[in-house]
C-alpha cells in the first residue's frame, strides 16, 4: 500500500479497515545472500539499500527483540553534519543529502526536519576550534555560519546572555541540520525493505556463526541455523559481545549515554542548541517535550540506564543555559547503550574472519549516521570495498595509527 | 553507583574518575613485537557483558586508583581494592 | 531577566568575591557560625613506599595523639592529624610556624613533606545545624550519631574538593582549597540561609 | 457564579471549614477549604471541564484524585512562576492561587481546534507517517509548525525562574516509600528495632488510601489511625518523616531519588526556604508501599466531563467532603467498586446506579445496593455518554437499551499495583491472572514491595504484609524487631471478573485519554504490525504521556491481547522508566544555576587585579585578568598592545599561580620523570629547571611544562593550567598501577604557590630589590631554580623561565603574600614603569616566541608536529614512545608547526582559517592544515599567525592562502620560522 492523503482518505472512510501491515513477519530462510545482523536502524537500512542500490534482495535482517528498540529507539534525534575531520565530514554529509530525500525515498514521513544546530562557544579558544570546524565544513561544500553573540541572542533570546558563569560569546550554526522521528526511520526503512523482499525476522536472536574453515558462512540463531554467503552486523551497544563470538575484540567499549524527555510543551526552542560550557543540548520535538541530553556516564555499562549524578549535570547545564526551564518538568529518562570506539568514531570495513563484515563504533552518534551507514554497510557488503565518503572508518587505523579523533582525548572512550 | 573505597569507604561513584579495564598490562616496550602488542593494550578490551575488572581513581578523595569489581550488566559491585595494596604496610592483597 | 527572590541571601555580592563577614538568612540565634579566621599552619606528609604505619606511629608520638593509616582526625590543643589517604596526612598546628621543617627532621626519608599552610582555607563551622547544611553538599553519612568526633573524610561538596571532620560534638572542619573560597563561601551562605548562618571570615586579615 | 462549594458536604471529610482559601481558574474566582487538592476544589464549586485533549481538543474533566490524572492538567501561577502542566488532582490549594486550563484557544469553553475531533477519521494512529510528505519543503514550511503549535500542552514561563532550589543526602538504614496503611506499618515496625528508617510521601497528608477509608481502624476513624502512627514515628528519633516528597527513581547502589516539595503548597516560598529539594536517599533496604491504580473500562464516550474512577470518586467524598455530582452511577467489574460507592452513599453522595459487567454478583452485595434504594443493572455495559458534561448514559442490559441520567459515572475495571520504582533497574512485571493485574518482578537489590504495591488489595491484609515487609527488611539489617503490633480489619473477598473494552460502544472510545489514543487506534496498529507492546506504544503513543499510561496501559495491552488471541503475558507488559512523577528540572539542578552554575576559581592576587583595573576572563574554572584597561585606551588591542610594548621594552608582570603545580619527592624521581617525559630529565642538576614534553600512552602529545629539580630528591613540576587535573591523575596511575615500585611521593601543591611571571629587559632589577639574596645571572641562570626569601623574610622560590622571549622569572611565594608580591614588585619596578599584564598579552608575547599552547596542544597533534621531534629521546622507553612510531603519526604530509605572516601586512589574520595553495579550489582535497593561533605583534607591526601545514618547516617563504569563510575572508599568508622575535634566545639569555 502506498501512503498519501488519499490512502488516510479511504480508510477514514472505511472506518480504518484497509490498512495492512508495514512489513511481513518473516520466518528465516534455510539460506540467504546476505544477513544482516541487528534490526536497528542501520541494519534495516542496508537491506533496504543492499536491495534498492544493488540488487541483492536475497537479504535477511535477524533482529534479537523488535525492529528498533535498541538505540534507534533511544536517542535524541539529532541529524547533523557539522563534523571536523577528513575522515567523518564526507560522510555525515552524505548522510545529511540522503535525509533531506529520505521520506520521498521511503513514501514514509519520518519528520525529517531542518531547524539547525547551534552549538555556543564561550571563550576564545571555543571559538577558535568552532571556526575550524566550520571552515573545514565548507571546505567539504557543507554549510556553516559562525555566530556572535548578538546574532545568537536574535535567535534565542531566552538563553542567559546576562547572568552566566561562562558567558555566551557565539554559536556555530549548520543551519541544514535538525532532527526526525527516530521510530518512524526505523518503521520506514523497514517496510521499504519488505517491499522489496528483505525479509525481517524479528525475535531472532543470533548465538553463533557457522564456520567452513576461516570463513564464516551462516549463522545459529534461536531460530535455527541460517546460512549465507556475507554476513554483516550492524548491532551497535552489543557490538563486543556479537564479535567475540566469531573471536574478535575490538576497539570499543559500551557505555550508557541517558537521554531525558519533558512534559509537552507549546513551542519553545525551535531548533537544536548545544550548551559549550557544559553537558547538555536540547530540542523540542513535534509533540513538543523537550529532548535532551549531556555527557555518557563514563563507566562500561550494558544496563541500559544511569544514575543521578549525571542527570543532576545535564540540567544544570540546562538551566545555566536556559533559566527559564526551573519550573518544567523532566518526564521520563533512559539510557542506551552506546558502542564507545577508541578514537570516538565508526567501523564500517571488513574483519580479519573471512565473510564478516562490521558496523559498529558509532558512539553517540550513531543516529544521524543511519542512512549514510546503512548506504555504505551495502556499498561493502556488496563490492567487498569501501564507499568513498566511508573509506577512513577502517578497523586497522588503530594499528596504523590514521585515527579519527574529532575530540582530541585519545584512546579513553569515555571522553569522546 | 557507590564505590567501597577501602580507604574512604563507600562513595558516590561521582567523586571518582574512572579508565576501564583493569586486567590489561602494559607491555614490555623491549619486545620484538611491541608494536602489535602496544596495539592491543591501547586500543582492544574484551568489554565483556558481565564481571568487569576496572579502574577508578578516587580524584575526589584518597587519590587511590581502585581495582573495582563490577558487573556491566547489574552495576553491582563485588569489591574494590588499591593498585598499590600490596606495597602498603598494611599488606591487603591485591 | 527576572528578578531574583528579594529573600536571595547573595543578592548583590559579585561572584568573585567571598561574602562579607556578618549575618545573613533567617533572624534569631543562628543554626551555623562559619568563620574563618583561625588559619593553622598545614603541611601534608606523604609516607614513601611501606612507611605509612611508621610515619602515623612517629606523628603520634611528637603530636601527643593517636594517629593511624586511617580517614580519621586525631585532635589535640595545638594540632591536628587528618589521614586523607593511604599514608597521606595533613598536619595542623596553631604554634608551628615551620611545621614543614619539624617535620622533615621528624620523619626524615620516611616521608615526603610539603608546605600547605597557604593551600587551603579552613572552615570552622558550628551549630546544630551544621549537618543538615552539610548534608545539602556532601554524599556522605553526616549523622551525628554516625559521623563522630575525630571521623573525617575527604570529599566533594558543591563541586568543590573538601577534606573534613568532626571536633567536637557541634563544631566541624573544612580545609577547602584557596582559589575556591569564595564559590564555597556563597554554598555555604546560600544552604545555610534557612538555618540563619553567621559569617565571619579573615579574608581580609590574609590580603 | 454558582454558589460556592455547592457541591460540599457539610461535615466530615479531612479539610477545616475555619480556614477558607480563595483561588482562581480562568479566571473566575472560587472558595475552598485547607485540606482541598485544587482538583477537589473544583468539584466542590461545580467546575467540570478543566481542559483540552492533546490531539483531538476534546473537553475533558477530572478523572481520578491522584497522580494517574491524565486529564486535569492546568498552569499554576504565573509570570515567571508558571508551571504548565500540573495535575490538578495533587495541587495542594493555598490561598490566592491562580490556575488556568491550557491547550485551548481562545476559551476552554470554545476551543477552535476542537474542530480536530471532526477530522478525527484521518488522525488516527500514525497518521502523520503516512502524508505531508509532499512536496518536501513543505514540512519545516506549513505542515511541521501547524503541528507544533497544535500539539504540546502547556506554555514554559517566559523569564527566568525567580525561585531557588537545592539537593540534600540523607542516609537510612530502611526507605519506606509511601505512608498508606502498609507503609505506616512497615515504617513503625522498623522503627521500633531501632533502625534509622526514612518514610517518603507524596502527599501533604500521610495515610494514603487510609485518609479515604470509611471504616474504623483500631476503634479510630482510619484517618486518626495514620496520623496517631505518624505521630509516633515523628517522635522517634531514628525516623524522618517526608512529607510532600515523592521516591520519583532507583538509582544503584541503594541510592533513590526524591523530590520534596517544600514550598509548593505556598503562593510563594518563605524566606530563605527553597521552592524544592532534590534529595538522594540512600538506604540500605528500601520497601515500596505505594499503593495500586485504578484502571478504567473503555467504552464510547468515556472521555465526557463527568466520568471518573470509583476510587476518586470515593476520595472526593470521604477526604475532601466533595460531591463530584448530584446523580452518581457506577460502572465496574469488581465488587471493591461496589463498596466504594456503598460508603459514598452513607457519607451523603447521591449515587443512584450500579452497572456492572458481570451477570452474577454476590447477592449479599447485591442485596446491600438494593437496600441503600440503588438500583442495580448487572450483565449490562454503557455503550454511549451524552452532554457536553455529561448528562446520560445508554446502557445495555441484558433486557435491551435503556437511558439513565446522571453527571457523573464512576468507572472501576480493577486495579493496577504501583509497579513504576519495581522496573527501574529493567525488571518486568509478571500477570498475575487471579488479580487481571501486572505485579512486581524482579525488584531492584534491596528493594520490597509491601501491600497494594504487590496486589494485597485488602486494607487488613496490607496493615499486616506492611508490618512482615517492615520486619523483615530490618531483620535482614540486623535489628531485633519486636513482634509487630498490627490492628485487625476484616477483608472481603477480591472479586473481579476481568473486562477491558466495551465493544461496539457509540463514539470514540479513549484508551489512554491524555494521548487521544483510542481502540480504533490499537486496531490500526494491530491491523499495521505494530503489535507488540514496545511497537504499539510508539506507533500509537499509548502510554507516553505524562502519566506514563498509569490507567492505560493494562487496557491497551488487554486490547491487543484481544485482537491478535494471545493472551495478556505473551503480548507483553507494562514497565515504567523514571521519573515516577515528572520533576522539574530546576530541582536537579539545585544551586548550581547562573553565576553558581560552576565553582569560580580565584588568583591570589584577583582582589590586587581589580584594583589595577583588570578585566576578568573565563579560563576554565579561573577568572583570570585579561588585560588592565587604561583611560583613553580605544579598545581591548590598544590595550594589550601597550602591555606588550611595555614588557617587552622595559618590564611587566602577570599572575601564573593557575598552572598546575606538582610536588616529586623520592629516590626515583628523576627515573620517574624519564618515563613520563619525552626528553631526559635524570641528568637533571640541583639548581636547575627543564622544559619537557609528555605523550599519551596513544603517542600523541598531553602536555608540557617545566620541572625543576629543588634538591637531590625533590623536584616540582609545572603544568598547563587546563591540563593540571589531568596530569596528576596521569602521575598517579603512572606510579600506582604502572610502576608501584618507583619511590616518589606526589603532592599538588598548585595551591600552595602564588606564582608571579616577571618578564621584560628590566625584570631582574625588579628582582634584586624584591629578593633578598643574589639573582645576577651567575647566581640564577637561564633555567635557574632556587629557594630563597623575598620581601625581607618570605619564603620562595624563583625559576628563571620564560614564555614571554624577554628576559623572565617565576617568583613563587605562598598563595597568602602573592598580592603583597605583586605590590612589592610593583613599587620596585615603578621607575621602570612596571606594567601590569594580561593572559591576552601573554598569549602575544608566547605567539611571537612561536611557543605552542593550549590551541596546539589539541590532543590530535604529535611532538614531531609540533616541532619538538628532536627533544625525544631514543636512550630510554617514555610513556607514548611504542604508539608514536605508527605510519599515521610518522606520516610526513601531517600537518606541521609553522609561522605565518600576512603577506599585505595590514590584514588581519584569524584563527580557524585553514590553508589552501595558492590557486587551489577550496575542497576537502586541498586542506592544508589551519591557523592554531594569531595576535597582533605590536613588535612587528601587524597580525601574526602560528599554524599547522602539511610539511610546514619545508616550505618556509612560500604563500597560500589562509581560507576563513565562515568570516568571510581569504588572505595570502606566508609561511616562516615559528619564532616571530629573537629566535636566537638572546633576550631571555641576558
Amino acid at each position: 500500500m502506498r501512503y498519501s492523503v488519499f490512502s488516510l482518505l479511504a480508510n477514514a472512510l472505511n472506518g480504518q479497515k484497509g490498512w495492512v501491515p508495514a512489513w511481513r513477519e518473516a520466518a528465516p530462510k534455510p539460506a540467504y545472500d546476505v544477513i544482516i545482523v541487528g534490526g536497528g536502524g542501520h541494519g534495516l537500512a542496508t537491506a533496504y539499500y543492499l536491495a534498492k542500490v544493488h540488487g541483492i534482495r536475497n537479504v535477511a535482517v535477524l533482529e534479537k527483540g523488535v525492529i528498533g528498540s535498541g538505540n534507534a529507539g533511544r536517542n535524541t534525534t539529532i541529524i547533523r553534519s557539522n563534523y571536523l575531520l577528513p575522515g567523518n565530514e564526507p560522510f555525515y554529509e552524505w548522510s545529511m543529502k540522503l535525509w533531506e530525500g529520505l521520506e520521498q525515498e521511503l513514501n514514509y514521513n519520518a519528520m525529517v526536519s531542518q531547524r539547525g544546530i547551534l552549538n555556543l562557544f564561550h571563550s576564545d579558544a571555543q571559538r577558535d576550534a568552532y571556526a575550524r570546524r566550520g571552515n573545514a565544513m565548507r571546505l567539504a561544500g557543507v554549510d556553516s555560519a559562525l555566530l556572535d553573540k548578538a546574532q545568537v541572542r536574535a535567535m534565542y533570546p531566552f538563553l542567559d546572555f546576562d547572568n552566566a558563569r561562562f558567558p555566551i560569546q557565539g554559536g556555530l550554526l549548520q543551519a541544514r541540520a535538525g532532527t526526525a522521528r527516530h521510530d518512524a526511520v526505523v518503521w520506514g526503512y523497514a517496510r521499504a525493505a519488505d517491499r522489496l523482499g528483505v525479509d525481517i525476522v524479528q525475535n531472532c536472536e543470533v548465538t553463533g556463526f557457522i564456520r567452513e574453515g576461516d570463513a564464516i558462512v551462516g549463522v545459529e540463531t534461536t531460530r535455527g541455523p541460517v546460512r549465507a554467503g556475507k554476513v554483516g552486523v550492524a548491532v551497535a551497544g552489543s557490538s563486543s559481545r556479537v564479535a567475540a563470538m566469531a573471536g574478535l575484540r575490538l576497539p570499543i567499549e559500551s557505555h550508557v549515554l541517558q537521554a531525558f524527555v519533558s512534559e509537552g510543551l507549546k513551542p519553545l526552542v525551535d531548533g537544536v542548541i548545544t550548551f559549550g560550557a557544559g553537558h547538555f543540548y536540547i530540542s523540542q520535538s513535534d509533540k513538543g517535550g523537550l529532548v535532551f541530553g549531556g555527557d555518557i556516564d563514563g563507566y562500561n555499562s550494558y544496563a541500559q540506564r544511569g544514575n543521578l549524578p549525571v542527570i543532576e549535570d545535564v540540567c544544570e547545564g540546562g538551566m545555566a543555559l536556559m533559566p527559564r526551564i526551573g519550573r518544567l518538568r523532566l518526564l521520563r529518562h533512559w539510557g542506551g547503550i552506546m558502542d564507545m570506539s577508541m578514537d570516538g568514531s565508526p567501523i564500517i570495513d571488513r574483519t580479519p574472519v573471512p565473510g564478516l563484515y562490521l558496523n559498529a563504533g558509532w558512539c553517540y552518534g550513531g543516529f544521524k549516521a543511519t542512512p549514510a551507514s546503512g548506504w555504505c554497510f551495502a556499498h561493502l557488503l556488496a563490492k567487498g570495498a569501501p564507499h568513498e565518503t566511508a573509506g577512513a572508518f577502517r578497523l586497522d587505523r588503530f594499528r596504523t595509527g590514521h585515527l579519527i579523533d574529532e575530540k582530541g582525548v585519545g584512546a579513553q572512550p569515555n571522553l569522546h | 553507583m557507590r564505590i567501597p573505597c577501602p580507604y574512604c569507604g563507600e562513595r558516590d561513584a561521582h567523586e571518582f574518575a574512572t579508565l576501564g579495564d583493569a586486567t590489561l598490562t602494559r607491555p614490555d616496550p623491549a619486545a620484538a613485537d611491541a608494536d602489535a602488542q602496544f596495539h592491543d593494550y591501547v586500543y582492544l578490551r574484551d568489554n565483556p557483558a558481565g564481571a568487569h575488572e576496572e579502574w577508578w581513581y578516587h580524584a575526589n578523595g584518597c587519590r587511590q586508583w581502585l581495582r573495582v569489581a563490577r558487573d556491566t550488566r547489574t552495576h553491582a559491585i563485588s569489591g574494590a581494592v588499591a593498585a598499590r595494596a600490596t606495597e602498603q604496610a598494611s599488606g591487603e592483597p591485591a | 531577566m527576572a528578578d531574583h527572590s528579594s529573600h536571595d541571601p547573595l543578592a548583590g555580592i559579585p561572584f568573585d568575591r567571598v561574602p562579607p563577614s556578618g549575618r545573613y538568612g533567617a533572624a534569631g540565634e543562628p543554626g551555623v557560625t562559619v568563620s574563618t579566621t583561625d588559619t593553622p599552619f598545614i603541611a601534608l606528609v606523604v609516607a614513601r613506599n611501606g612507611f605509612a604505619a611508621s610515619v602515623a606511629a612517629r606523628l603520634g608520638r611528637a603530636f601527643g595523639v593517636e594517629v593511624a593509616d586511617r580517614a580519621g582526625a586525631a585532635i589535640s590543643a595545638a594540632s591536628t592529624v587528618v589521614g586523607t589517604g593511604p599514608g597521606r596526612f595533613l598536619v595542623l598546628s596553631t604554634i608551628e610556624p615551620d611545621l614543614e621543617g619539624t617535620l622533615r627532621a621528624l620523619l626524615g626519608a620516611e616521608a615526603a613533606v610539603s608546605e600547605q599552610s597557604d593551600a587551603s582555607v579552613a572552615f570552622n563551622l558550628t551549630g546544630e545545624k551544621v549537618p543538615d547544611l552539610l548534608a545539602k553538599g556532601a554524599l556522605i553519612d553526616l549523622d551525628p550519631r554516625v559521623f563522630l568526633p575525630g571521623h573525617a573524610a575527604t570529599t566533594v561538596i558543591a563541586h568543590i574538593g573538601v577534606t573534613l571532620w568532626r571536633v567536637h560534638e557541634s563544631g566541624w572542619r573544612l580545609l577547602v582549597a584557596r582559589s575556591f573560597e569564595a564559590s564555597f563561601t556563597r554554598f555555604l551562605v546560600a544552604s545555610g540561609a534557612e538555618f540563619g548562618l553567621a559569617l565571619e571570615n579573615g579574608t581580609a586579615g590574609r590580603g | 457564579m454558582s454558589a460556592p462549594n455547592r457541591n460540599r458536604l457539610t461535615s466530615g471529610g479531612l479539610i477545616d471549614r475555619a480556614k477558607s482559601l480563595g483561588f482562581s481558574f480562568d479566571g473566575t474566582s472560587y472558595q475552598g477549604y485547607e485540606g482541598d487538592t485544587l482538583a477537589s476544589a473544583l468539584l466542590a464549586n461545580g467546575v467540570r471541564l478543566v481542559g483540552r485533549s492533546f490531539k483531538y481538543h476534546r473537553p475533558r474533566g477530572i478523572v481520578a484524585a491522584g497522580a494517574e490524572e491524565p486529564n486535569a492538567l492546568v498552569e499554576l501561577r504565573s509570570g515567571a512562576r508558571r508551571e504548565p502542566n500540573t495535575r490538578a488532582t495533587v495541587t495542594e490549594l493555598y490561598d490566592g492561587l491562580v490556575a488556568s486550563s491550557q491547550n485551548r484557544w481562545p476559551s476552554l469553553a470554545f476551543d477552535a481546534l476542537s474542530l480536530n475531533r471532526f477530522l478525527s477519521p484521518f488522525l488516527g494512529a500514525g497518521f502523520y507517517y503516512k502524508t505531508f510528505m509532499w512536496p518536501a519543503a513543505f514540512w519545516e514550511k506549513l505542515y511541521e509548525p501547524i503541528i507544533r503549535r497544535a500539539a504540546g500542552l502547556g506554555r514554559a514561563a517566559e523569564e527566568a525562574d525567580p525561585d531557588h532550589y537545592e539537593k540534600a543526602t540523607a542516609f537510612c538504614d530502611l526507605l519506606v516509600i509511601g505512608a498508606g496503611p502498609a507503609g505506616l506499618m512497615a515504617a513503625l515496625t522498623a522503627a521500633r528495632s531501632g533502625a534509622r528508617v526514612i518514610l517518603a510521601d507524596e502527599d501533604f497528608l500521610p495515610g494514603g488510601g487510609l485518609n479515604a477509608e470509611a471504616g474504623d481502624i483500631d476503634r479510630r476513624p482510619a484517618p486518626a489511625f495514620a496520623a496517631h502512627v505518624v505521630a509516633e514515628l515523628t517522635s522517634l528519633p531514628n525516623v524522618r518523616v517526608m512529607r510532600r516528597t515523592t521516591v520519583f527513581g532507583v538509582y544503584d547502589s541503594g541510592t533513590y531519588g526524591a523530590l520534596e516539595r517544600v514550598s509548593d503548597h505556598l503562593p510563594e516560598p518563605l524566606p530563605f526556604q527553597p521552592r524544592q529539594r532534590l534529595w538522594r536517599l540512600i538506604a540500605r533496604r528500601a520497601v515500596l508501599a505505594a499503593g495500586a491504580t485504578e484502571r478504567p473500562i473503555v467504552f464510547g464516550g468515556n472521555d465526557r466531563p463527568g466520568v471518573m474512577l470509583a476510587g476518586a470518586v470515593g476520595t472526593y467524598v470521604q477526604r475532601h467532603a466533595v460531591l463530584p455530582g448530584q446523580k452518581i452511577a457506577l460502572f465496574a467489574n469488581n465488587d471493591g467498586a461496589w463498596r466504594e460507592m456503598l460508603a459514598a452513599q452513607a457519607a451523603g453522595a447521591p449515587v443512584e446506579t450500579i452497572i456492572d459487567v458481570r451477570a452474577e454478583v454476590a447477592p449479599a452485595l447485591v442485596a446491600a445496593a438494593r437496600a441503600e434504594g440503588l438500583r442495580v443493572l448487572t450483565g449490562a455495559q454503557v455503550i454511549a455518554t451524552a452532554g457536553k458534561t455529561l448528562t446520560g448514559l445508554t446502557v445495555a442490559t441484558p433486557s435491551g437499551t435503556e437511558r439513565i441520567a446522571a453527571d457523573t459515572l464512576a468507572v472501576s475495571g480493577g486495579w493496577s499495583p504501583a509497579v513504576h520504582l519495581t522496573c527501574h533497574h529493567g525488571g518486568k512485571p509478571m500477570w498475575d491472572a487471579g488479580l487481571a493485574a501486572f505485579v512486581p518482578g524482579t525488584c531492584p537489590p534491596g528493594l520490597s514491595v509491601a501491600g497494594a504495591a504487590r496486589g494485597i488489595f485488602g486494607l487488613g491484609a496490607c496493615l499486616k504484609d506492611g508490618a512482615a515487609m517492615g520486619a523483615e527488611a530490618a531483620e535482614a539489617l540486623g535489628f531485633t524487631v519486636p513482634a509487630p503490633d498490627v490492628p485487625e480489619v476484616a477483608d472481603a473477598a477480591f472479586a473481579l471478573t476481568p473486562f477491558w473494552h466495551v465493544e461496539g460502544s457509540k463514539g470514540p472510545a479513549f484508551v489512554d485519554l491524555q494521548n487521544d489514543v483510542t481502540a480504533k487506534d490499537v486496531g490500526i496498529a494491530h491491523k499495521e504490525g505494530f503489535r507488540s507492546v514496545e511497537l504499539l506504544k510508539r506507533y500509537t503513543t499509548l502510554g507516553m504521556a505524562t502519566d506514563q499510561g498509569r490507567t492505560s496501559n493494562v487496557t491497551g495491552l488487554a486490547i491487543m491481547a484481544s485482537l491478535t488471541g494471545a493472551s495478556i503475558p505473551e503480548t507483553g507488559t507494562t514497565i515504567f522508566r523514571p521519573p515516577y512523577t515528572p520533576v522539574s528540572l530546576g530541582a536537579l539542578a539545585g544551586h548550581h544555576r547562573g553565576k553558581d552554575f560552576r565553582p569560580v576559581r580565584l588568583t591570589p592576587t584577583h582582589e590586587w587585579a581589580r584594583a589595577q583595573g583588570a578585566v576578568f576572563i573565563e579560563t576554565g574554572a579561573w577568572l583570570r585578568a585579561q588585560y588592565f584597561p587604561r583611560k583613553g585606551e580605544k579598545d581591548w588591542l590598544e590595550t594589550v598592545s601597550r602591555e606588550v610594548t611595555a614588557v617587552r621594552a622595559s618590564v611587566g608582570l602577570i599572575d601564573v599561580s593557575t598552572f598546575g603545580k606538582i610536588d616529586l619527592q623520592g629516590a626515583d624521581v628523576g627515573a620517574f620523570l624519564d618515563r613520563v617525559y619525552i626528553n631526559g630529565f635524570a641528568g637533571l642538576a640541583v639548581g636547575k629547571a627543564r622544559y619537557g614534553v609528555m605523550l599519551r600512552e596513544d603517542g600523541m602529545v598531553m602536555d608540557d611544562g617545566t620541572t625543576a629539580r629543588l634538591s637531590p630528591e625533590h623536584y616540582v613540576m609545572t603544568t598547563t593550567t587546563a591540563n593540571a587535573a589531568k596530569v596528576f591523575q596521569h602521575l598517579e596511575f603512572c606510579l600506582q598501577v604502572l610502576w608501584p615500585e618507583l619511590d616518589v611521593a606526589l603532592s599538588s601543591v598548585s595551591e600552595q604557590w602564588a606564582q608571579i611571571a616577571l618578564a621584560g629587559p628590566r625584570a631582574r632589577d625588579v628582582l634584586a630589590r624584591v629578593a633578598d639574596g643574589d639573582v645576577s645571572n651567575a647566581a640564577l641562570p637561564f633555567m635557574g631554580a632556587i629557594e630563597c626569601t623575598v620581601m625581607g623574610g618570605v619564603k620562595a622560590r624563583l625559576f628563571r623561565l620564560s614564555f614571554s622571549g624577554e628576559l623572565g622569572y617565576e617568583i613563587a611565594v605562598p598563595a597568602r603574600h602573592g598580592a603583597a608580591l605583586a605590590a612589592a614588585l610593583m613599587q620596585a619596578g615603578e621607575e621602570f614603569g612596571i606594567t601590569p599584564y594580561g593572559i591576552e598579552a601573554l598569549g602575544v608575547m608566547r605567539i611571537e616566541k612561536g611557543h605552542v599552547s593550549g590551541n596546539e596542544l589539541s590532543g590530535q597533534t604529535t611532538a614531531g608536529d609540533l616541532g619538538f621531534g628532536r627533544m625525544a629521546s631514543t636512550k630510554k622507553d617514555y610513556i607514548g614512545r611504542v604508539m608514536a612510531a605508527r605510519p599515521g603519526l610518522t606520516d610526513p604530509e601531517r600537518p606541521c608547526f609553522v609561522g605565518f605572516r600576512p603577506v599585505d601586512r595590514s590584514r588581519r589574520l584569524r584563527a580557524g582559517a585553514h590553508f589552501l595553495k595558492l590557486g587551489a579550489a577550496p575542497t576537502l582535497a586541498n586542506d592544508q592544515g589551519y591557523m592554531t593561533s594569531v595576535a597582533y605583534s605590536p613588535h612587528l607591526r601587524h597580525w601574526i599567525g602560528l599554524g599547522l601545514i602539511k610539511r610546514g618547516p619545508e616550505r618556509l617563504g612560500e604563500r597560500v592562502r589562509a581560507y576563513d569563510p565562515v568570516r568571510g575572508e581569504e588572505i595570502e599568508v606566508e609561511i616562516c620560522a615559528p619564532g616571530f622575535i629573537d629566535p636566537e634566545g638572546v633576550r631571555l639569555r641576558g
